[in-house]
């Protein structure tokens, strides 16, 4: 069971296993730390990553999602980072429109080899999601 | 195909207000095709609704089902085991697919999650254009295959107005000029005395509203 | 869901390191107590063989039906684990894999709660697990022979080559003869063999070769099919003719182009294009008055380019040879990376050739004939040099042939920003297409030198070998499935498949649905997200896998 | 009384049509100002119908005005604001108060306007408008149905010479003079090459149709740049909005006025066309220094 006291934001961070997924191995192997209260699920590319999965992970009571691609021209299935960025920007509205910030999700590109950039953007992200606090749809929240 | 989008999630909250189970109708045909009313659409618009129920701590529980077509009251009737657990029943079809719901579950009201908006056809991924109005009187055989009653703003039959601009129309500059169009492609097939003939006003009644179709014996 | 689940979880602690930040045995007593966990064992070393063997008679002996690895990250040794779980005759997909040592306690240095992640991670792959399904492999006999567009150099290459790994070729160039650019260039320098004998000994090997068959004249017009299975319309003369072969190599080499815009110059009989001095030097008895003063510009338009300021080197010293002129080079930087180049630089510099360096592009006028060339050199400090010279030789910019545009659209290729064919991934996968089957070799899709698009073409030989050479290949049927009772044929899936994957099938002969073909999807899933009657389901990465993973979010286990 | 239009059209005379916005509300002030200022001073005043789709008072009723102050009027009817039979019953009413002249027009789509919701009518297009009037003038309604007791009316239609593409517009036009459009008012004329063009090739195909070349009044540089970027059909040179520049705060006008005049004095010298119909839009009270510029 989670420690009660200071809000330890429960994120999941959907990882393209070409790229972003590696980049979260790459900061273990460099002992690089970052928030261990983010869920890396491994997907075989960023343009797996559905809006249903999205919202059903803040049904579920994630209180931000982070979905991480190949950079842009480096995707191996040509469109898959960009369509996730679009649905990335189409979940954000539909979260606006429930009433819950859109800025709970955010899309980011990597290389395999970006361990630290890896840490740096859980690190952020982890920020950012304290400052917007739990998420209003969880229960207790 | 019957191209159709979804209302703004406020307007559907309204609309379903005050009840704790409802059930949402997916359409399997046209509004699938165009990603407004299909299976998947269904599931988004039901965990949009979740989301908002939960965050207000209002009590909602959701069914979910898709049907082949929601126009064809047998196909509706398949619906009568989960319509009787619901309080209301919100439909993501067509216009027509609304209706017959409603008829055959008189007692229960059925809302429309959709707006219908035209037929038309894709343009490209995930974008639609209008491309008939479903006039009774078909035009295309005087205009190359291009419906000016739909695509010129105006409807006009006789060719463009003065707000053609450099081939766009005025009302949209990203839309292009029906008749810039119905010009280019007559003169290419050389069919241009065509568009020089007069055309009168049209028949309004040509179909009879609400309109009926009836097929010869089959 | 399987009613009768076994799971067997097979923890690692590297080699007793992981034990050493954490208590094995409280994680493996926590796991028991789960439903449906009917194993759970320690390893030190799962990545080794003799592990390997003790977890594939454990999931043999306990029944297990589904199997967790908690272990280092799956990029690792995934594969492998997959080998000892079939091996253990349960379908190599039934694994579920959480990586502790990456991303827990090598990440986290806070011991207990790296302990908790690591519960968290070992749960999440248990709830996926009782989602996975089993995928058959199945064989696919493919056609052994590869088509080969363009008879240049590389497409040259790479038919002698799969030639002697005994796969038939067939080759295709558009030209009356092969050759391609070997035809028109007057030296290869720093290859010190010239391009007529380098052409010659190809040509023989290709005529002794077994397995190759030349079509000059011929174009591609489409191809329909599958990786494996493609069938190519190909026109020669007036004739079109249809054939299968099982991958496709395109080597259709670049062409050049100059745009007089970049100088403000239009060409004459003393301002010429390196392609007209090439053929110059390449009829050198031919040349009336010879010239006394050439000067070269190049790195205007493309400082990045291979193209041009190798041209320059190798004509600088061609002229040096054949004409004895005064040689004069202006260039920015002339990057060279090839081996040899910066040797063929050396030798340009002691043949003579004189290099003047710019920032600022050349002012270049005509008086009464002659050409004047100011310049300020940089390397003297900026300093104004004028030079007059009898012949002027400009740059030009390598540009995709015409067709590539037409043959990309017609093939669903990718072409780049400048219209070359792109590589599906240039690092990972640098001959590849977007699509499987098709490869690229040469200059149609890389800036390369002639020994670089000599190793392109082997690769690419190499690939198309490795994919055709048992003549049939394994492929994992409907690893990504379409349910054709769900299917609306709304042909978004088809449009969306960044490797054209998808297309129409007919089932029961009457209602027409997408179908994907297993050797050409790469299983990236974007049809299965873009569905709108959510009827295709990757089977390694299906909905139901994914939602299960974050079913324990908020708690750990 | 002011001669009727037809007369003046057929006089060979060189025509001058001004014309007049009703004001948006009951507050006819000043339309009645505008009106007795222009009645004298040009063969006709053309009054615009829910301009730019803005609501407005009626065309017909300040035609009625017109009629009443001893001026002129030609009707503006367009086509989207009524259906067959509310503009039929118009032109009825029209004619039994003496208002005689009737410009057919499309009109612009609702949606540029001030009641963006409404429904487009649209039932008829311009020419449709023109046959309609004649049909009237037979005795019969479009419905097929005799009237007692018909109509009679000069009819006009208007024109986009600088339209582009021109053919599919010179195909309008021409089925246009078919129909028995008495006269055309042009869109905006600022340069006379393609418009000089477009009276070639009006004159080859019938020398009897009257053309009036629109004269809108510039007020600004801005606005002129404003019209040559994105007013559908309407050409400003750049020496012309140069022009506009130079002039000071306060004079801007008088320079459109200027412009103005020189281009009516070239059509009339060079007889380029028949007439000009001048607009001022919503400076109807300079019109009378235009007829001056313009040596009228």
């Amino acid at each position: 069971m989670k420690a009660k006291g200071a809000f330890l934001p429960d994120i999941v961070a959907f990882c393209c296993a070409q790229s972003a997924y590696q980049s979260a191995d790459a900061a273990g192997s460099m002992r690089i730390t970052y928030p261990e209260n983010i869920r890396v699920i491994r997907v075989p590319c960023a343009g797996r990553v559905d809006v249903l999965h999205i919202l059903r992970a803040f049904e579920k009571g994630a209180d931000g999602v982070l979905v991480l691609g190949c950079h842009e021209e480096a995707c191996r299935h040509l469109s898959g980072n960009i369509r996730a960025k679009n649905r990335v920007q189409r979940v954000n509205t539909l979260l606006q429109e429930v009433g819950i910030d859109g800025k709970r999700v955010e899309m980011f590109t990597l290389a395999p080899n970006q361990g630290p950039r890896f840490a740096r953007i859980a690190n952020e992200v982890n920020e950012r999601i304290k400052e917007l606090g739990p998420s209003p749809v969880k229960s207790g929240a | 195909m019957i191209v159709a989008e979804r209302k703004p999630l406020e307007d559907i909250r309204e609309m379903i207000a005050g009840y704790k189970k409802i059930l949402i109708v997916g359409c399997g045909t046209c509004v699938t095709i165009c990603w407004a009313g299909g299976e998947k659409e269904v599931a988004v618009l039901s965990s949009q609704l979740r989301l908002a129920s939960k965050k207000d701590r209002n009590e909602l529980e959701i069914l979910e089902a898709t049907i082949e077509r929601q126009c064809e009251k047998e196909l509706v009737e398949a619906l009568k085991d989960k319509v009787q657990q619901v309080e209301a029943v919100l439909s993501m079809g067509c216009g027509a697919g609304v209706q017959p719901i409603a008829e055959i579950f008189p007692d229960t009201p059925v809302y429309p999650a959709l707006n219908t908006t035209f037929v038309g056809m894709p343009e490209g991924e995930g974008v639609w254009v209008e491309t008939c109005r479903a006039c009774g009187d078909c035009f295309l055989d005087k205009t190359g295959g291009i419906c000016p009653i739909v695509r010129c703003a105006k409807g006009l039959l006789n060719g463009p107005c003065g707000g053609t601009n450099n081939g766009k129309c005025e009302v949209d500059p990203e839309k292009d000029c029906a008749w810039t169009l119905i010009y280019q492609r007559l003169e290419r097939q050389g069919r241009l005395d065509v568009m020089r003939k007069y055309y009168p006003p049209r028949n309004f009644q040509a179909v009879i509203r609400p309109g009926k179709v009836e097929a010869l014996p089959a | 869901m399987d009613k009768d689940l076994r799971l067997g979880v097979f923890l690692c602690d590297c080699g007793g390191t992981l034990s050493k930040v954490t208590d094995f045995s409280a994680i493996k007593a926590k796991l028991q107590k789960l439903s449906d966990v009917t194993y759970v064992g320690i390893s030190h070393d799962l990545c080794l063989k003799r592990a390997q063997q003790a977890m594939q008679k454990d999931i043999k002996d306990k029944g297990i039906n589904r199997v967790v690895v908690a272990a280092c990250s799956p990029e690792l040794h995934e594969k492998d684990f997959m080998n000892v779980v079939q091996s253990a005759g349960v379908n190599r997909h039934l694994l579920s894999m959480a990586n502790i040592r990456e991303q827990c306690f090598w990440a986290h240095p806070d011991k207990d709660k790296a302990a908790q992640k690591a519960m968290a991670q070992i749960g999440m792959a248990i709830n996926r697990a009782r989602f996975l399904e089993p995928v058959e492999q199945t064989q696919i006999s493919v056609t052994k022979e590869v088509l080969i567009i363009g008879g240049g150099i590389t497409g040259i290459q790479a038919a002698i080559e799969l030639s002697n790994l005994n796969l038939k070729t067939t080759l295709v160039e558009k030209e009356a003869a092969l050759g391609g650019k070997l035809n028109r260039f007057a030296n290869l320098y720093p290859v010190q063999v010239s391009p007529e004998e380098v052409l010659a000994t190809k040509l023989k090997q290709v005529a002794e070769g077994q397995n190759i068959y030349v079509l000059t004249s011929a174009e591609l017009l489409d191809v329909s099919g599958e990786v494996g299975n493609f069938s190519a319309r190909i026109k020669r003369g007036n004739g079109e003719f249809v054939r299968n072969f099982g991958a496709i190599i395109f080597a259709t080499g670049y062409t050049t182009q100059f745009s007089s815009q970049i100088y403000g110059l239009e060409l004459s009989n003393n301002i010429i294009t390196q392609s007209q001095l090439e053929e110059m030097l390449k009829s050198s008895s031919e040349v009336k008055q010879i010239p006394k003063s050439v000067c070269f510009v190049t790195d205007i338009s493309d400082e990045h380019s291979r193209v041009s300021p190798l041209s320059a080197l190798r004509n600088a010293l061609g002229i040096k040879e054949k004409f004895r002129g005064e040689v004069c080079v202006l260039c920015q930087n002339l990057k060279v990376d090839g081996a040899g180049l910066e040797k063929l630089y050396r030798d340009c510099r002691n043949k003579g050739v004189l290099f003047i360096k710019f920032d600022n592009s050349p002012r270049i006028s005509k008086q009464d004939g002659k050409i004047k060339i100011e310049v300020e050199d940089v390397l003297m400090s900026g300093e104004q040099v004028t030079l007059p010279c009898d012949l002027l030789v400009l740059e030009e910019t390598s540009v995709p042939p015409l067709d590539s545009k037409v043959l990309g659209s017609t093939l669903y290729m990718g072409l780049d920003a400048q219209g070359f064919y792109q590589e599906n991934n240039v690092h990972l996968y640098p001959t590849a297409s977007n699509r499987e089957g098709i490869f690229f070799a040469g200059n149609c899709h890389a800036d390369l030198d002639l020994m670089q698009a000599l190793t392109d073409a082997s690769n690419v030989a190499l690939s198309a070998y490795q994919l055709l050479a048992q003549g049939k290949i394994a492929v994992e049927a409907e690893k990504v499935m379409v349910d054709p009772n769900k299917c609306r044929f709304c042909l978004t899936c088809i449009r969306a498949c960044p490797h054209h994957a998808i297309q129409e099938a007919k089932v029961n002969h009457e209602k027409m649905v997408a179908q994907i073909a297993d050797l050409a999807c790469q299983g990236c899933g974007i049809c299965a997200v873009v569905c709108p009657a959510k009827a295709i389901k990757p089977k390694d990465w299906s909905d139901e896998q994914i939602l299960a993973e974050f079913e324990l979010l908020g708690e750990y286990v | 009384m002011a001669k009727a239009f037809k007369e003046t059209l057929n006089s060979g005379k060189f025509v001058v049509t001004s014309e007049i916005g009703p004001p948006k509300g009951t507050n006819l002030e000043k339309l009645i100002h505008h009106i007795d200022l222009l009645k004298d001073k040009v063969d006709a005043l053309n009054v615009t119908d829910n301009q730019s789709s803005v609501m407005r008072f009626p065309s017909l009723g300040t035609c009625l005005l017109i009629k009443e102050r001893g001026g002129e009027p030609i009707l503006q009817m367009t086509c989207r604001d009524r259906n067959r039979m509310a503009l039929e019953a118009d032109l009825l009413f029209a004619y039994t108060r003496g208002i005689k002249n009737v410009l057919c027009l499309t009109g612009d789509f609702i949606t540029i306007g001030d009641h963006k919701e409404a429904r487009a009518v649209f039932d008829l297009d311009s020419l449709q408008l023109l046959h309609m009037v004649r049909i009237l003038e037979s005795g019969q309604d479009l419905g097929g149905n005799e009237l007692d007791g018909a109509v009679e009316f000069c009819a006009g239609a208007t024109v986009t010479p600088e339209a582009n593409p021109i053919e599919p517009q010179l195909i309008k036009f021409e089925k246009k003079v078919q129909a028995g459009a008495e006269f055309f008012q042009t869109q905006a004329i600022y340069d006379f090459d393609n418009f000089k063009k477009f009276m070639k090739y009006v004159r080859g195909l019938d020398k009897n149709i009257k053309i009036l070349a629109g004269i809108v009044l510039l007020a600004s540089a801005g606005m002129a740049k404003y019209m040559n970027e994105n007013t559908p059909g309407v050409f400003v040179p750049q020496v012309l909005i140069d022009e506009m520049a130079t002039a000071e705060k306060g004079k801007r006008v008088q320079k459109g006025i200027g412009i103005a005049g020189r281009l009516i004095r070239q059509i009339k010298e060079e007889a380029i066309c028949d007439g000009v119909h001048i607009m001022a839009i919503g400076r109807e009270e300079v019109v009378p220094d235009i007829l001056a510029a313009g040596g009228l």
